[in-house]
């Protein structure tokens, strides 16, 4: 299995952008080493600023360069990017439908070690009910660099999602990549799993295994939690007639809650979500906290057959 | 006022403080993660803290008396652990879990989960305010506790940080001090790279609080910088301690790679061989 | 104390509530950032200066000073609005007061579009979806004055944090003081058995006011109170829907995040059937008369009434 | 002829006017901190800033930003009366539909940036201002803080960043009328010296009246003359300045009482109209 690193895919990904356009600006909030901002500081120094451990400042001053033309990368941890600077984001950046992304490399629990205080499942929840934010949760380092040259292209807030390192590579171009319907990793007819970031990977291995029993698996890697491909989900849904979820998240107001709010109001169908069940993890390793939240491919594998128990 | 100090009480907080150096680590070496710079910087002051300023009571952990310590830099928690296991709290073995899955030593200070860790930290600028809140119960309740709450130097960049000087000053709050651990350096490079501090003194007495500078690795001034804080009253007292981040391990003295980066085999014995040695 | 059908501010509420339980207990603090006056903390700071500390326009230090003195034994209620509340100070209520789960009871005026003419800088409509991904956080909005004391009082008693929001302008009285509330508990304010309505904070007089229309229209609604969005009270969804066999959710938030999708979270894994959110729909709003907005953004009594109307047809068309 | 002091200062008059009228119109607003800034934003934009009304969103006018977002009304005021749009719309203010919202809105002519929440302006004004330097361009930017503000430690994180990246092109303005919603600011949380605090982030600080014509102007050219360093101007001030009940009553930072406020703005009128010819065609 090929593995790549998805910050170092965000930071080569900006310098790439920062070549072709000199409007492309990167904010740090003093650790450009470990989220790789600092790929772009060495080729660009004068388009680059360290804004010391000052994320709020950080954000309302990124939407004082976009208001004058420029695409700031905002970039931090990712807690520290979405809940620290929270009504920054809102009043400086969304009112304004300003245009500022903010990179957000370790979510979810891949900073394992560190402790609950630096590890984030709230951050696609807190965007989420920001107007005019657009939230991606890229599943490996290809899907990254898509993400980054997509929301280079957009215009407005974008908030994009990464994780750290030795991520199983399932994109080969960043040209495949559909950021914002998201794609169909595998295709079957019992049920459909929608995932995104790290377990989207465990999911199609979940589905190959589940394939051997003669369950048939529809996969689809949603890279854009908002907007939510509402046609896309829908029509899934309704094809396979029940639906699961999984995601290195809150198992409230994430992707699951997205699919969710669509399925209830389209086609309610019998769901799962799979994620974090509420609580402040622990430090120990990325393996060994997935394995304690439940976001293994044993589990998927298992949660899958009883939810098609439920299923009319 | 303390103007000579007992030798033998200097002598033996120096060997304290080699103890803890030894800890942080080894038991980041054992975690294979973490953050040696910052905690080997704190060591002197830490030592200080614990052995000889604070009063804590072990039989009692919880006592609503005792002095509070809050480590708002608190990636630096391997200094803080050690100097907890030290005094008893928890057995010395258990420093070897740091990290791990199912530890009470958690990679940032979890009130919860670990023995004599007053209050959970880890996301940076937050201590001060946490302690003002302490101090400030402390005053309702007429009790004598102080508060000691460490601050690393990129944490001034904080904005919190200086909300927190300013209510510190509105409540008088002489019950409760301020330590810098001013080794100038913070992850992606020295302060004056990232965001400039100086003139710190000036700041920080403009924002009214009693300011004291020391050497933080030298035991006779961190001694007499409690003591005159003690000393100081109607207004808080901020220590700004200069110190050397990495100290005690030539290879990782003012070495920014080093605030989160692990020794492998090879690197701890020579650290630990140039600990014993001195 | 309060007289059925007075419009009264719940924030008013609150600041009487907060003298009264200072006078019973005195390891109560308040924590206050500036807007003592109008969050209606600043009656108990007159009465209790020396447990009231107001911490300035510093919402962040205000939540962290808060933590600080709960760990010392106190019951710290804190006062601020919604938006900075949960948004500016989102993280120190995170890593503070939930992970460490200490006694902070946030209680914060302004909550979605009620401080109508303030504009959307003060109308927090994204915190209740904000504060219930936070672990261990109980998330509560009261429907009027009397609940929210109610609520007020329970708060005292619940370990651990709680998030609990006002409105700036005046709502309704539509309890009486006989009720009793539980923290994580929704209330049944009428029986139906065509839809459920289930409504939170200053939309549940305009849910009462739909349902009464629904009726001469020869739907009978239940109405739900679900005043605690978290924990969420789910044996009262699931005992209302498999009687009506569908849901209306009604919110002074965003749609995405709140109750809405608390509730689609909830029915899709246990008992999938047709929901409607209405809620601020991923906009913001503006400043004007509470009333108009409600108009202009669909959440007024007619757009309840005509989601109710959608859902029973999708019912139908199910059959 | 009339020189170019009388003329502002007459200007300063209407826009107190227009905001008296607009707040008890709204039936709610914040009153005492828009009459404090009043002399300070029309020296801003009827002599110090260049802008083209015309054209708002001119790449390179000076830009403004009024961290205190809820002192709208004086901006709203001043750029009808620069022509940015018309003057009857000010009626419009707080009300549903209305362009002019209750805190600035970036979608509004002539508002460069949403503000309301405190203490972010100065953030938005540095990134504004690493801009122009970035593109090679010589537009200045201003932004005003109000005292209370002050507290909000992101303020300090912006002071501290302007100072790095030696932002000579920012300006920040602080109107210290010395009371905020609860109280004075010595009883809330005290800023002790502000001159001292600003010297020790390393700001060029000018003290003044900030009702003083003649000192505000010379305050902005000396700002624009000093290089390397952002300059910090405390303009001491009272908080609504120019209507005796309201001036220096921390309860008027809100509307108070409508029908007191109403009466005054009836009075007003009638003084003015009878003061100047100036002042006779230009109310409402």
């Amino acid at each position: 299995m090929q593995t790549a690193s998805m910050r170092s895919a965000y930071g080569e990904s900006l310098v790439e952008i920062g070549q072709k356009n000199k409007n492309v600006v990167v904010l740090d909030c003093d650790l450009s080493k470990a989220t790789k901002t600092s790929l772009f500081a060495e080729k660009f120094p004068d388009r680059f600023f360290n804004m010391g451990i000052a994320e709020q400042n950080m954000m309302s001053f990124a939407a004082g360069l976009a208001s004058c033309g420029k695409i700031p990368f905002a970039t931090t941890l990712a807690v520290f990017a979405s809940m620290r600077p929270c009504e920054q984001i809102r009043t400086s950046i969304c009112i304004g439908n300003m245009n500022v992304k903010i990179g957000a490399p370790y979510g979810g629990l891949c900073t394992g070690e560190n402790g609950p205080t630096h590890q984030c499942i709230a951050d696609i929840n807190t965007m989420r009910g920001l107007p005019n934010m657009t939230i991606l949760a890229p599943s490996d380092a290809t899907s990254c660099k898509a993400c980054v040259l997509w929301a280079a292209q957009h215009k407005g807030p974008v908030y994009i999602r990464v994780l750290r390192d030795n991520e199983p590579v399932i994109y080969s171009k960043a040209s495949e990549v559909d950021v914002l319907s998201g794609n169909r990793l595998k295709d079957g007819n019992d049920i459909v799993i929608f995932s995104n970031g790290f377990t989207s990977h465990m999911a199609v291995v979940a589905a190959d295994l589940l394939e051997k029993e003669g369950i048939s698996v529809t996969v689809h890697d949603i890279i854009s939690v908002k907007p939510i491909p509402e046609k896309a989900v829908i029509s899934m849904a309704k094809k396979c007639g029940a639906v699961m979820t999984v995601e290195e998240h809150n198992i409230y107001g994430g992707l699951g809650s997205a699919i969710a709010e669509v399925v209830s109001q389209k086609c309610p169908v019998p769901m799962k979500i799979l994620g974090v069940s509420d609580y402040f993890s622990d430090s120990g390793s990325h393996q060994s906290l997935l394995q304690r939240a439940g976001l293994t491919v044993e589990n998927i594998v298992k949660q899958t057959k009883s939810l098609l128990n439920k299923k009319e | 006022m303390v103007d000579t100090i007992n030798k033998n009480l200097v002598s033996f907080l120096e060997e304290k403080a080699t103890e803890l150096r030894i800890n942080i680590l080894k038991m980041i070496h054992a975690a294979q993660s973490g953050h040696p710079g910052g905690a080997l910087s704190a060591a002197e002051i830490i030592t200080t803290l614990y052995c000889h300023e604070m009063r804590i009571n072990l039989d009692n952990q919880r006592d609503p008396d005792r002095d509070r310590f809050i480590l708002s830099k608190g990636h630096a928690c391997p200094v803080l652990y050690s100097v907890l296991a030290m005094k008893g709290f928890f057995p010395i073995e258990e420093l070897a879990t740091l990290r791990k899955i199912n530890s009470r030593l958690q990679g940032h200070p979890d009130m919860k989960k670990t023995p004599g860790v007053d209050f959970t930290t880890g996301s940076l600028g937050n201590g001060l305010s946490i302690g003002i809140g302490m101090a400030l119960m402390g005053k309702l309740d007429k009790k004598d506790f102080r508060v000691y709450v460490m601050l690393g130097c990129g944490e001034l960049d904080e904005g919190i940080v200086w909300e927190a000087f300013m209510a510190g000053t509105k409540f008088k709050l002489d019950n409760l001090v301020v330590i810098i651990d001013y080794n100038k350096l913070q992850l992606d490079g020295d302060n004056d790279e990232v965001m400039p501090l100086e003139p710190i003194v000036d700041k920080l007495e403009a924002f009214n609080w009693n300011v004291i500078r020391t050497n933080g690795h030298d035991f006779n001034q961190i001694i007499k910088a409690f003591a005159k804080a003690r000393e100081t009253h109607n207004k808080p007292t901020v220590i700004v301690a200069d110190t050397i981040k990495g100290k005690g391990v030539s290879f990782m003295e003012n070495k920014v790679d080093w605030h989160g980066l692990a020794p492998d085999d090879e690197q701890l014995k020579i650290a630990l061989e140039e600990i014993r040695g001195s | 104390m309060y007289k059925l059908g007075d419009s009264i501010p719940t924030r008013n509420a609150y600041g009487d509530t907060l003298v009264e339980l200072g006078r019973k207990n005195d390891q109560i603090v308040v924590f206050e950032a500036d807007i003592g006056k109008s969050t209606r903390s600043a009656i108990f700071g007159k009465e209790f200066p020396e447990r009231y500390f107001n911490i300035g326009v510093a919402e962040q230090n205000e939540m962290a000073i808060a933590a600080g003195a709960a760990s010392c034994g106190k019951i710290v209620f804190v006062s601020t609005y919604a938006v900075f509340a949960s948004m500016r100070a989102c993280e120190q209520v995170r890593t503070f007061v939930a992970y460490p789960h200490v006694n902070v009871k946030i209680c914060v005026s302004h909550g979605g579009i009620t401080p109508a003419n303030d504009g959307v800088t003060h109308q927090a409509t994204e915190d209740l979806g904000i504060m219930r991904t936070i672990p261990g956080m109980t998330v509560i909005m009261p429907a009027d004055a009397v609940s929210t004391r109610e609520l007020v009082i329970a708060a005292t008693q619940w370990d651990g944090p709680i998030y609990l929001r006002l409105t700036r302008d005046g709502v309704p009285v539509i309890y009486n003081e006989e009720t009793s509330f539980k923290i994580g508990k929704g209330i049944l304010l009428r029986e139906g058995k065509d839809i459920t309505i289930i409504a939170i904070g200053d939309m549940v007089s305009k849910a009462l006011d739909a349902r009464d229309i629904l009726s001469k229209q020869g739907i009978l609604a239940e109405v739900i109170d679900m005043h605690t969005i978290k924990p969420l009270d789910e044996s009262i969804i699931l005992d209302s829907v498999r009687k009506t066999g569908g849901v209306v959710t009604v919110e002074d938030h965003q749609v995405e995040c709140g109750l809405g999708s608390a509730v689609s979270e909830f029915l899709g894994e246990n008992y999938p059937i047709p929901i409607q959110r209405i809620g601020l729909r991923n906009t913001f709003a503006e400043s004007g008369e509470y009333e108009l907005l409600l108009k202009k953004y669909k959440m007024s009594v007619d757009d309840i009434i005509s989601g109710c109307f959608k859902v029973v047809g999708r019912k139908k068309k199910k059959r | 002829m009339i020189d170019k002091t009388k003329e502002l200062e007459r200007w300063a008059q209407l826009l107190r006017y227009d905001v008296v009228r607009m707040i008890s119109n709204a039936g709610s607003g914040h009153p005492g901190g828009c009459l404090s800034a009043a002399d300070i934003i029309t020296c801003l934009y009827f002599k110090e800033m260049n802008i083209r009304p015309e054209e708002p969103d001119w790449p390179d006018r000076d830009r403004f930003i009024l961290s205190k977002g809820h002192a709208c009304p004086v901006l709203y005021a001043a750029l009808a009366r620069r022509g940015v749009f018309p003057v009857k719309k000010l009626k419009t203010l707080r009300k549903a539909g209305s362009f002019l919202q209750g805190h600035p809105e970036i979608h509004t002519s002539g508002i460069d940036m949403t503000s309301g929440c405190l203490g972010q302006g100065l953030s938005v004004g540095a990134g504004m201002a690493v801009a122009a330097k970035i593109d090679r361009k010589f537009y200045r930017t201003y932004v005003m803080l109000g005292c209370g503000e002050m507290n909000e430690g992101q303020v300090w994180e912006s002071v501290m960043c302007a100072s790095h990246f030696k932002l000579d092109n920012l300006l920040a303005i602080v109107d210290y009328n010395r009371l905020q919603f609860d109280g004075s600011v010595d009883e809330v949380l005290s800023p002790g010296s502000m001159v001292k605090r600003w010297k020790g982030f390393n700001w060029n600080v000018i003290e003044i009246d900030g009702h003083n014509i003649n000192e505000i102007l010379p305050a902005f050219e000396k700002a624009r003359n000093t290089k390397e360093v952002p300059t910090v101007i405390i303009a001491n001030t009272i908080k609504g300045k120019g209507v005796s009940f309201m001036e220096n009553d921390y309860l008027w930072h809100s509307l108070m009482d409508r029908d007191k406020l109403a009466e005054k703005c009836k009075q007003m009128k009638k003084d003015m109209e009878n003061a100047d010819s100036f002042y006779a065609k230009r109310l409402w």
